[in-house]
C-alpha cells in the first residue's frame, strides 16, 4: 500500500483512540448535564486527582494496578456522593448560574488541593500495559489505546441500556425534565443526584486512569477537559452517544488537522481546528449534531 | 450576624497589613538584614519549574546565614506568588518595593512577567536575574537585569554545530517540534537560520502543545517525511510525550534534541528506553558533576532534607542555587556600604567569575550584563536512569 | 374590509398537521371568539397570527396587507398585540416596566441616548410613564406598580399581562384563554375588561377561551375549530345550536 | 422616629431619579471624596489594586448587560478584551495617536467584532452559546500568537504611556485618576442604558425572547446590539489594561480570564450594575486578603511559618466562592440589598 | 384516611401562605378544596405530597397524617410510597419521555414489575387515545392528551389517595366531562379517595361529596356540597347564579369596584 494512504489511515486510526478518551471524559460531562443541566468545571479537576491518586496508590503504597484503579474509582464516587452532599444539594432550586460558578469555585479548590497533597512535580505513570505496540497490517496501536477504545465501548453500552430500560435509569431521565414531578412520582431526587454525580465521578476516574498512561501526570492535566468541550457540544450536550460519536470527531479532526493543516497553514491549527469545527457546525445545527430543537412553546 | 462577623475580620486584617509596613531608611537593609525579594511561581501547572527554582535559590541564602551571613547581615528572602500572571506579577513587585522594602529581586520569573515590570525595576533599581533568557534583557542594555544563561539562539546554535560537527551528519534532515511560546518560536527561528548556514533546510516545522494529549500526528507525520534530527523548542512534559509516542511507533530518529528547561535526569526516569537517543542542552553543570560547585548544590540539598525525588526538576534547583550565589557574591564584594546602586556596582566586577561548575565562568561590565553564551551538551545514560555531559562549555561556532 | 382577514391558512408542524384551510375575518370593533377542543389548533392559529410561527400555506391580511413572513415585532408595529396561555411576563422586572415595554414601538431612543439620560429620552420616559399609569389605572393594578411581577399572584399576573398588551396601543387584541384558571369573580372583572377595552378604547378583540359562559355572553362572534380546520362560525346563538359544534365540543347539556 | 426627608416622589419625573435621596447623594459624595485622596495616603500597592479593579469593573458591566441582562451566556470575553488591548497597542504604537483617539478605536473594533460573533450566534441558546463564545476566544488567541508581524506574536508588545494632553500618566498613582473618571462614567452609562428602552429591551430577551418580539423587540437588533455594547465595554477596559500594563502578552487573555470575568458577574449578581462593580471589585481584592489574612496567621502561629503552602491561598478563595454562593447565591447584590432594607427600615427588624 | 390538622405554611421565611388548615379525606371519599387563586389550594396539596422544600417553603406548625401515620416529616418519595400521589397543575409531563415512559415512570415505587405492564395496559383502558399514541414523546401531545397522561401517569402508582390539583384548567367542555367522568370510575372501582383542587366551582361540587372553602390560608367554609350549593355566598360568588337560581351574565355584571368579604 502506499505511504501516503497508509499514513491517513494511521492518523484516522490514533484519532479514534484519541477520541475514545475525549468521549470517556464528554460522557462524565453529559451524564451531570443530562440529570440535573449543570455543567462540572470541576471535572477536569476530577479526572487530574484521580490520575494523581492512582499513581500514589500504584507507586508509594504499591497496591496491584487493576486494584489500584478500583480503589481510585471508588475514591471517585465517594468523591462524587460528598460533592454533591455538601456542595451542590445546598443549591437545589438556586439559579443555573451560581450553581455553575459553584462547580468553578470547586475546581479553583480542588486543584490547589492536588498540589498541596501530591506535590507540584511532573510525575509518570509506571504503565502496566506493555510498551510492545501491537501491530495490524502495518497499522499500528498501542496496548493503552486498545484498552481505552475497548472500556469507552463497554462504558457506553452500558449507559445506553441502564438509561433506556433500568428503572433508576428512566428516574434519572424524569428528573432531568422536571426535578419537582419527578419528587412527585415518588422518585428520590437526592438518590438519583447523589447516584449521577457518583457515576460521573467515577467515568472521570476512568479517563484520568487512562490519561496517567499517556500523559504525563501533573497539575496541568485537568485542562485536558476544556478540549472535550468541542465534543459534548458536537454531541448535542445531552446525549450520552451524542458525546461518544462527538468525541471520535473530534480525535479524528484533530490528529487529521494535525497531520496535514498543520504544514500547510502552520504554527498549531491542531488545537483551533476543533473548536473552528464546533463553531460552524453550530452554525448550521444550533442544537449540535445529536441534541433535540427545542419547541417553542408559547 | 455570620456577615457582620467576617467583615470585622477582614477590615481588621486589612488594618493591620497598612499598618505593619515598616520603614527603614535604606531599602532593605539595617545593621543585620538584608531584604530580597523573589517572585516565582508556587501553585498551579507551572510551579513544577518555579518551585524547584525558587527552593534552591532560598536554600542557598540559608546555607549563607549558615556561614554567618554577609558582613554580619543575615539574608531574608520574602517569595511571592505571582501565579505566572502578569498583573499579579507587577502586583508582587509593588508590594516588595513598598511593603515589604526589599533591596532587589533575586529573580521576576519568566520573560513577559519580567517585561511587565521593566519600567518599576529601572525606577526603584531593583538588582535581578531574571530566569527567562531573552535578548531583550541585556540587548540593549538594562542597567539592573543581569542575565545568566546563554539565549535561546545560542544553545539551538550549539544544537546544531553537534549535529553538524560532533555527529558529522552528511545532508541531515532535521525536523523541528516547538510550543507556541517566547522560546518556541525564537527557537525555531535560530534553527532555521542556522541549518540554513550550513546549507540545509528544515524537513518539518511542527508545533507541539504543552498540554499535548499525544503526540501522534506530529510522530507520524515527522516519520513520514524521514526526519533523522528532532530538535524540540518545549518544556518537559510534552517532550516526555513525544519520546513515548515515537517509541510507540517505532521511530527512531538518530537524535532528538532539547533546550536547557528540558534538559533534565526527569526525562531519561520518564522515558526509559524510549530516551535512548536524546540529548539535551543546559547552562547550568549536571547534578552527578564532580565539580566543586555542584558538590555544594549536593551538600546545600542534603543539609536541607531534600532528596532528589521531593526537588523535582533538580536542573532548576541548580539554577535557584546558582542566582543565589551571584548575588551571594555580589553582596560580599559590596561590603558594609550596601544600596542598590552599590549593588550594581559589585555584579559590575565579576570578572570571569567562576562558580565551581554551576554555571559556565561569566563577567558583567558597565556596558554589559549579557550572559556567557555557554552551554554544556548532556546525553542520556538509560541504565543509570540520569543525563551525563558529554562535552564542557561551548560556545556556538564562529560562522562565516 | 375586514380588519383582520384569514384565507386557507395551513401550518404543518413536524409532520403534523395542526392547522388547514382556515379562513375566518374579524370585523373592525367586534370581540370575536375562538373555540374547540383542545389540540384543535386556537393556539397555533395565535402564533400565526403574531408571526410566531410561519404557515405553510395561506395567507393573513391585516387591513388588507399580508402579514405572512413578518417578523413578531414587525407585526406588532402593524398594531397587533396579544396575551399568552401560559403567561409571558418578565418576572424579573417591576408591573411598570412590563406596561413601558408594551410602549416599545413607540418609543424611539437608542443606545447613546440611552446611556445619557437627558433631555429628549427623559422627556420620552416620562411621556411614557404617564400612559402606562393612565392603563394601570384602567386595569385597577395601581398597589402592585412597583412589585415584581414573579412575586404577583396568577389573577394579577393575568391582568398586568392584559395591560402589557394594551400599552401597545394596538388596533387587535388577541386574547389566549384570558379566564383560564381564575375563579368565578376574577373571571367577572375579566370580562368587565374585555368588554370596556372594547368599548372605551375601541379596540377590536380576538379572544380564545374554555369558559363558554364568558364567551356566549360577551362575544358578537364566534368561529370553531376541531382537528385544525373550522368547523363553524356564526353568532353566540347560532354556535349553541349547531349539532356539530355540540358533538365535538360543547357536549350535551345535563 | 426618624424622619427621612424625600422618600416620596411628586412627579414621575422625580420617581425614576437614580439617586433619588439626600443620603444616597451624601454617601457618593463621601465615597468619591475617599476615592480622590486615597493616592496620598495609601501606598502604590493598593492603588495599582484599584486601577486592575477598575478595568475589571468596566469589562464585567460589559459582560453583565450581555449576560446578565440579555441573557446570552458569553465565555469569549477575554477575547473582546484582547482585541481592544492589542487595537490601543498596535494603533498606538503605529500611528502615535493620542489616547482619546485610541481607546474609543479600540472600543469600537471590539464592538465590530462583537457584532461579527453575534449575528452567527442568534440562534444559539445556554450552553451552546457559552461554546460557541467560547470558540472564538480560542480563536482570537490563535490569531494574536500567529499574526506576528502585527501583534509580535508570543514576544508581547509594549504599549507607550499614556498621556493626556502632553502630560504624561506615567504612574499608577497618576492613571488611577484617569481609571476612576473613566470607571464612573461606565457604570453611570450602563445603569442609565439598563432603565431606558434599550435596557427593558435587553431584559424582556432574558426573560421571554417570544413574548418580547411580540411586543415588538427587535430580537435580531436588539441581539446584536447586546453583544456590540458589551464588547465596546470589554474593549475600552482591554485598551486601559494595556496603558496600565505598558506591555501585554497573548498569554493575558486566556480562556481562564473569560471565566474570571464570569465569575465576577456571578458573584456580584446577574442583572445588576452594582453588582458588577462588586463582583470585580471582590475577584481582584480578595485573594490579596486571604493573603494578608495567611500572613496574620502566620503572625499568630509562627510552627506554620515553614509550613505554610501557598497553595491554600488559592484553596481558600476557590473555598470562599463556594461558600459565598452557597449561603448568598443571588451574589454580592443580594447582599447589599438586604443591607439597604435594613437601613431604610431602621430601627425596625421588618 | 387524610387528617390535615392546623398546618401553617411559611415561604422564604417571611411569608405565611397557610394559617392554620384542617381538612379530611375519608376513605374512598370525593373532596374539593375550592377558592380563589392565591388562597393557598396548591400550597396546601404540596404540603400533603412533602415538596415544600424544594420550593422554599417551610411547614412550621401543625400535623398531617395518613392511615393513621403522620407524614409531615416524610421524603415526598416516602408519601408517594404510602399511597398518596400528586397530579400537580398545568400538565407537567416528561416532555423527553414517550408515553409509554411517562406512565412507566409513574410506577417507581412499585416493585412488582410484571403486574405493572398489565396495569399499564389497563390505563389504556380509560383513555385509548393514549394507546395509539404510545410512542410519541409526550411534548407532541395535545393539551388534552397530555392531561389524561398525567391521571394516567398517577394512576399507575396504585394510589389510595390521588390529589389533582385543577384538572380542567384550559381544557374543554367536553373533555372536562370525559376527564371527571374517567375519574368517577376509578374512584367507584377502585375506592381511591380524591382530593380535588378546582376552580371551576360549578364541576368541582358537582363532582365532590364534601367541599372546603379557603380564603386567604384559611378555611373559611366547609360542608356536605348539597349544602354548600345552597349556600347564599356559594352561589354568589362561586357559581355566578342570583337567589332565584338564574344565571347572570357577563355582559351585565356592573362597572363598580366590588369587594367580597366572607365572616372569618
Amino acid at each position: 500500500m502506499n505511504t501516503e494512504f497508509m499514513f491517513f489511515i494511521q492518523l484516522v486510526v490514533s484519532g479514534i483512540a484519541l477520541g475514545c478518551l475525549y468521549a470517556l471524559i464528554a460522557v462524565g460531562f453529559v451524564l451531570i448535564l443530562k440529570a440535573t443541566g449543570i455543567m462540572n468545571f470541576a471535572q477536569g479537576e476530577v479526572i487530574m486527582l484521580s490520575a494523581f491518586i492512582c499513581y500514589f496508590l500504584v507507586t508509594t503504597f504499591h497496591v496491584p494496578f487493576l486494584v489500584a484503579v478500583l480503589l481510585t474509582g471508588i475514591i471517585a464516587g465517594l468523591m462524587g456522593i460528598v460533592t454533591e452532599r455538601l456542595i451542590l444539594r445546598p443549591m437545589l432550586g438556586e439559579p443555573i448560574f451560581s450553581v455553575v460558578m459553584v462547580t468553578i469555585g470547586l475546581s479553583i479548590f480542588l486543584r490547589s488541593m492536588a498540589g498541596i497533597l501530591f506535590g507540584h512535580n511532573n510525575l509518570v505513570f509506571p504503565s502496566p500495559f506493555p510498551t510492545e505496540a501491537v501491530k495490524m497490517g502495518g497499522i499500528v496501536v498501542s496496548q493503552t489505546e486498545i484498552w481505552i477504545m475497548l472500556s469507552s465501548l463497554v462504558l457506553a453500552a452500558v449507559f445506553f441500556i441502564f438509561f433506556k430500560y433500568s428503572r433508576m435509569g428512566l428516574a434519572m431521565r424524569g428528573t432531568a425534565d422536571h426535578q419537582d414531578v419527578a419528587l412527585l412520582m415518588g422518585i428520590s431526587v437526592k438518590q438519583v443526584f447523589a447516584l449521577i454525580w457518583a457515576v460521573s465521578f467515577i467515568t472521570a476516574a476512568a479517563s484520568g486512569v487512562f490519561l496517567a498512561n499517556v500523559m504525563v501526570i501533573n497539575l496541568g492535566l485537568s485542562v485536558v477537559a476544556i478540549g472535550a468541550f468541542p465534543a459534548i457540544v458536537l454531541g448535542g450536550l445531552e446525549s450520552i452517544p451524542g458525546a461518544i460519536v462527538g468525541g471520535l470527531a473530534i480525535g479524528i479532526i484533530e490528529n487529521l488537522a494535525g497531520g496535514y493543516l498543520d504544514q500547510i497553514i502552520g504554527g498549531g491549527v491542531k488545537d483551533v481546528t476543533p473548536f473552528v469545527v464546533l463553531f460552524l457546525v453550530l452554525m448550521i445545527r444550533p442544537y449540535g449534531l445529536f441534541g433535540k430543537k427545542e419547541i417553542e412553546r408559547v | 450576624m455570620e456577615f457582620k462577623k467576617m467583615k470585622t475580620v477582614l477590615t481588621i486584617t486589612a488594618l493591620i497589613c497598612l499598618l505593619v509596613s515598616p520603614a527603614f531608611a535604606e531599602r532593605g537593609v539595617t545593621e543585620d538584614t538584608i531584604k530580597v525579594g523573589l517572585i516565582l511561581v508556587k501553585t498551579g501547572p507551572v510551579a513544577a519549574l518555579g518551585l524547584p527554582d525558587g527552593h534552591g535559590m532560598v536554600d542557598y541564602m540559608k546555607y549563607l546565614n549558615d556561614q554567618g551571613g554577609v558582613h554580619g547581615r543575615k539574608v531574608q528572602v520574602i517569595w511571592e506568588d505571582d501565579e505566572f500572571q502578569a498583573p499579579k506579577s507587577v502586583a508582587a513587585l509593588k508590594k516588595l518595593i513598598h511593603r515589604d522594602k526589599v533591596l532587589c529581586l533575586i529573580t521576576t520569573g519568566g520573560s513577559n512577567q519580567t517585561i511587565a515590570n521593566m519600567k518599576t525595576i529601572n525606577k526603584y533599581k531593583i538588582s535581578n536575574i531574571p530566569n527567562a533568557l531573552m535578548q531583550e534583557f541585556f540587548d540593549p542594555y538594562q542597567p539592573y537585569i543581569f542575565a545568566m544563561g546563554a539565549t535561546y539562539e545560542c544553545q539551538y546554535q550549539c544544537i546544531v554545530d553537534y549535529i553538524f560537527g560532533d555527529m558529522k551528519a552528511d545532508k541531515p534532515r532535521i525536523g523541528v517540534l516547538y510550543a507556541k511560546k517566547e522560546y518556541g518560536k525564537i527557537g525555531l527561528k535560530a534553527i532555521r537560520e542556522r541549518a540554513k548556514a550550513y546549507g540545509v533546510d528544515l524537513v518539518s516545522e511542527l508545533v507541539l502543545p504543552t498540554g499535548a494529549v499525544d503526540a501522534s500526528s506530529q510522530v507520524l507525520t515527522l516519520q513520514k517525511n524521514k526526519v533523522d534530527y528532532v530538535i524540540t523548542c518545549d518544556v518537559l512534559p510534552p517532550v516526555i510525550s513525544f519520546l513515548k509516542t515515537a517509541e510507540k511507533y517505532s521511530y527512531k530518529p538518530k537524535a532528538v534534541f532539547g533546550f536547557n528547561w528540558a534538559t533534565d535526569d526527569m526525562i531519561v526516569k520518564a522515558c526509559g528506553k524510549g530516551a535512548e537517543n536524546y540529548i539535551g542542552v543546559n547552562f547550568v553543570g549536571g547534578w552527578n558533576d564532580d565539580s566543586p560547585g555542584m558538590k555544594l548544590v549536593r551538600q546545600i540539598a542534603k543539609t536541607n532534607g531534600r532528596e532528589v525525588k521531593d526537588i523535582g526538576l533538580t536542573s532548576l534547583y541548580i539554577h535557584g542555587i546558582g542566582a543565589s550565589y551571584l548575588f551571594g557574591e555580589a553582596f560580599k564584594r559590596v561590603g558594609k556600604d550596601l544600596n542598590p546602586d552599590s549593588l550594581k556596582a559589585a555584579f559590575e566586577t565579576f570578572k570571569d567569575f567562576d562558580t565551581g561548575g554551576i554555571f559556565p565562568p561569566l563577567t558583567y561590565t558597565d556596558k554589559s550584563h549579557a550572559p556567557p553564551e555557554m552551554v554544556k551538551l548532556f546525553k542520556a545514560d538509560v541504565p543509570n536512569n540520569r543525563l551525563v555531559s558529554i562535552t564542557g562549555w561551548r560556545t556556538p561556532k564562529k560562522m562565516d | 374590509m375586514d380588519l383582520l382577514e384569514i384565507r386557507q391558512l395551513s401550518l404543518n408542524f413536524s409532520g403534523i398537521v395542526a392547522l388547514s384551510d382556515v379562513h375566518m375575518a374579524v370585523k373592525k370593533g367586534q370581540i370575536h371568539a375562538i373555540i374547540g377542543p383542545n389540540g384543535a389548533g386556537k393556539t397555533s392559529l395565535f402564533n400565526c397570527l403574531s408571526g410566531v410561527y410561519v404557515p405553510t400555506e395561506g395567507d393573513i391580511l391585516v387591513e388588507g396587507k399580508s402579514i405572512i413572513g413578518l417578523k413578531p415585532h414587525k407585526i406588532a408595529k402593524l398594531g397587533i398585540a396579544r396575551t399568552f396561555q401560559n403567561i409571558e411576563l418578565f418576572a424579573n422586572m417591576n408591573v411598570i416596566d412590563n406596561l413601558l415595554l408594551g410602549r416599545h414601538i413607540h418609543m424611539k431612543s437608542g443606545p447613546f441616548s440611552g446611556s445619557f439620560f437627558i433631555g429628549k429620552t427623559l422627556r420620552e420616559e416620562v411621556k411614557n410613564r404617564l400612559k402606562v399609569e393612565e392603563i394601570i389605572d384602567f386595569l385597577e393594578i395601581e398597589k402592585v406598580r412597583k412589585q415584581l411581577v414573579g412575586s404577583l399572584p396568577y389573577g394579577i399576573q393575568k391582568r398586568v399581562e392584559l395591560g402589557r398588551a394594551l400599552t401597545m396601543n394596538p388596533k387587535i387584541l388577541l386574547l389566549d384563554e384570558p379566564a383560564a384558571g381564575m375563579n368565578l369573580e376574577e373571571t367577572e372583572d375579566i370580562a368587565r375588561f374585555v368588554l370596556d377595552i372594547n368599548e372605551e378604547l375601541g379596540i377590536t378583540i380576538l379572544l380564545v377561551e374554555h369558559d363558554m359562559g364568558v364567551v356566549m355572553d360577551i362575544v358578537d362572534e364566534i368561529t370553531v375549530l376541531d382537528f385544525g380546520s373550522q368547523v363553524a362560525n356564526g353568532s353566540p346563538r347560532e354556535i349553541q345550536a349547531n349539532p356539530k359544534v355540540i358533538e365535538a365540543y360543547l357536549g350535551q347539556e345535563e | 422616629m426618624a424622619i427621612r426627608s424625600k422618600t416620596f416622589s411628586e412627579s414621575y419625573h422625580e420617581d425614576i431619579k437614580l439617586f433619588r435621596t439626600i443620603w444616597l447623594k451624601s454617601w457618593i459624595g463621601l465615597f468619591l471624596v475617599v476615592l480622590a485622596v486615597l493616592p496620598l495616603i495609601g501606598d502604590p500597592y493598593i492603588v495599582y489594586l484599584i486601577n486592575l479593579s477598575c478595568i475589571a469593573t468596566i469589562a464585567a458591566l460589559g459582560l453583565n448587560i450581555l449576560t446578565g441582562f440579555t441573557g446570552q451566556i458569553s465565555l469569549g470575553h477575554a477575547a473582546f478584551f484582547a482585541i481592544g488591548a492589542y487595537a490601543t497597542a498596535i494603533i498606538s504604537n503605529r500611528f502615535q495617536v493620542p489616547f482619546w483617539v485610541c481607546l474609543p478605536a479600540s472600543g469600537v473594533l471590539a464592538a465590530c467584532a462583537g457584532i461579527f460573533v453575534g449575528i452567527p450566534c442568534l440562534r444559539l441558546k445556554g450552553l451552546y452559546l457559552a461554546m460557541a463564545t467560547m470558540s472564538f476566544g480560542v480563536v482570537v488567541e490563535y490569531v494574536v500568537i500567529t499574526w506576528d508581524n502585527v501583534t509580535k506574536g508570543v514576544r508581547g508588545i509594549s504599549v507607550p504611556t499614556l498621556s493626556i494632553f502632553g502630560y504624561p500618566l506615567d504612574s499608577n498613582n497618576k492613571i488611577y485618576y484617569f481609571l476612576i473618571v473613566l470607571t464612573a462614567l461606565a457604570i453611570l452609562s450602563a445603569a442609565n442604558l439598563m432603565r431606558t428602552r434599550v435596557g427593558r429591551a435587553f431584559i424582556a430577551i432574558r426573560d421571554r425572547d417570544i413574548a418580547a418580539s411580540v411586543m415588538g423587540v427587535n430580537l435580531t437588533q436588539y441581539k446584536v446590539m447586546a453583544f456590540a455594547i458589551s464588547s465596546f465595554y470589554a474593549g475600552i477596559a482591554g485598551g486601559l489594561y494595556a496603558y496600565v500594563m505598558e506591555y501585554i502578552h497573548p498569554e493575558h487573555f486566556t480562556f481562564l480570564l473569560s471565566v474570571q470575568y464570569l465569575a465576577m458577574i456571578i458573584i456580584g449578581g446577574l442583572g445588576s450594575v452594582l453588582g458588577s462593580v462588586f463582583g470585580a471589585v471582590f475577584i481582584t481584592i480578595i485573594p490579596e486578603f486571604i493573603k494578608a489574612f495567611a500572613q496574620f496567621l502566620t503572625l499568630l502561629f509562627p510552627a506554620l511559618q515553614d509550613k505554610y503552602d501557598d497553595g491554600w491561598n488559592i484553596a481558600a478563595f476557590g473555598l470562599l466562592i463556594m461558600l459565598f454562593l452557597i449561603f448568598e447565591p443571588k451574589g454580592l447584590s443580594g447582599i447589599w440589598n438586604r443591607i439597604k432594607t435594613c437601613f431604610k427600615n431602621w430601627p425596625y427588624t421588618y | 384516611m387524610l387528617k390535615v390538622n392546623n398546618i401553617e405554611v411559611v415561604y422564604n421565611d417571611v411569608i405565611l401562605v397557610l394559617k392554620g388548615i384542617s381538612l379530611e379525606v375519608p376513605d374512598g371519599a370525593v373532596v374539593a378544596l375550592l377558592g380563589a387563586n392565591g388562597a393557598g389550594k396548591t400550597t396546601t396539596l404540596k404540603a400533603i405530597s412533602g415538596i415544600l422544600d424544594s420550593q422554599n417553603g417551610e411547614l412550621e406548625d401543625g400535623q398531617i397524617e395518613f392511615m393513621g401515620n403522620p407524614i409531615h416529616r416524610l421524603d415526598p418519595d416516602r408519601i408517594v410510597k404510602k399511597g398518596i400521589t400528586m397530579v400537580p397543575e398545568g400538565r407537567r409531563v416528561f416532555e423527553n419521555l414517550n408515553v409509554m415512559e411517562n406512565i412507566k415512570i409513574g410506577a417507581h415505587t412499585r416493585t412488582d414489575r410484571r403486574q405493572v405492564k398489565r396495569d399499564v395496559e389497563k390505563t389504556f383502558d380509560y383513555f385509548p387515545v393514549l394507546e395509539g399514541r404510545k410512542d410519541r414523546l409526550a411534548i407532541f401531545l395535545s393539551g388534552g392528551e397530555q392531561q389524561m397522561l398525567v391521571i394516567c401517569r398517577a394512576l399507575i402508582s396504585k394510589p389510595k389517595l390521588m390529589m389533582l390539583d385543577e384538572p380542567s384548567l384550559g381544557l374543554a367542555p367536553l373533555l372536562v366531562k370525559e376527564i371527571f367522568a374517567m375519574l368517577r370510575v376509578v374512584n367507584d372501582k377502585q375506592k381511591t379517595g380524591i382530593l380535588l383542587v378546582e376552580q371551576n366551582a360549578r364541576v368541582a361540587l358537582n363532582f365532590a361529596k364534601y367541599g372546603y372553602i379557603m380564603e386567604n390560608g384559611k378555611i373559611v367554609l366547609d360542608g356536605p356540597t348539597d349544602l354548600l350549593v345552597k349556600n347564599k355566598d356559594v352561589k354568589e360568588f362561586y357559581l355566578g347564579v342570583t337567589d332565584k337560581m338564574e344565571k347572570k351574565s357577563y355582559a351585565q355584571v356592573k362597572h363598580y369596584k366590588r369587594r367580597k368579604r366572607w365572616l372569618s
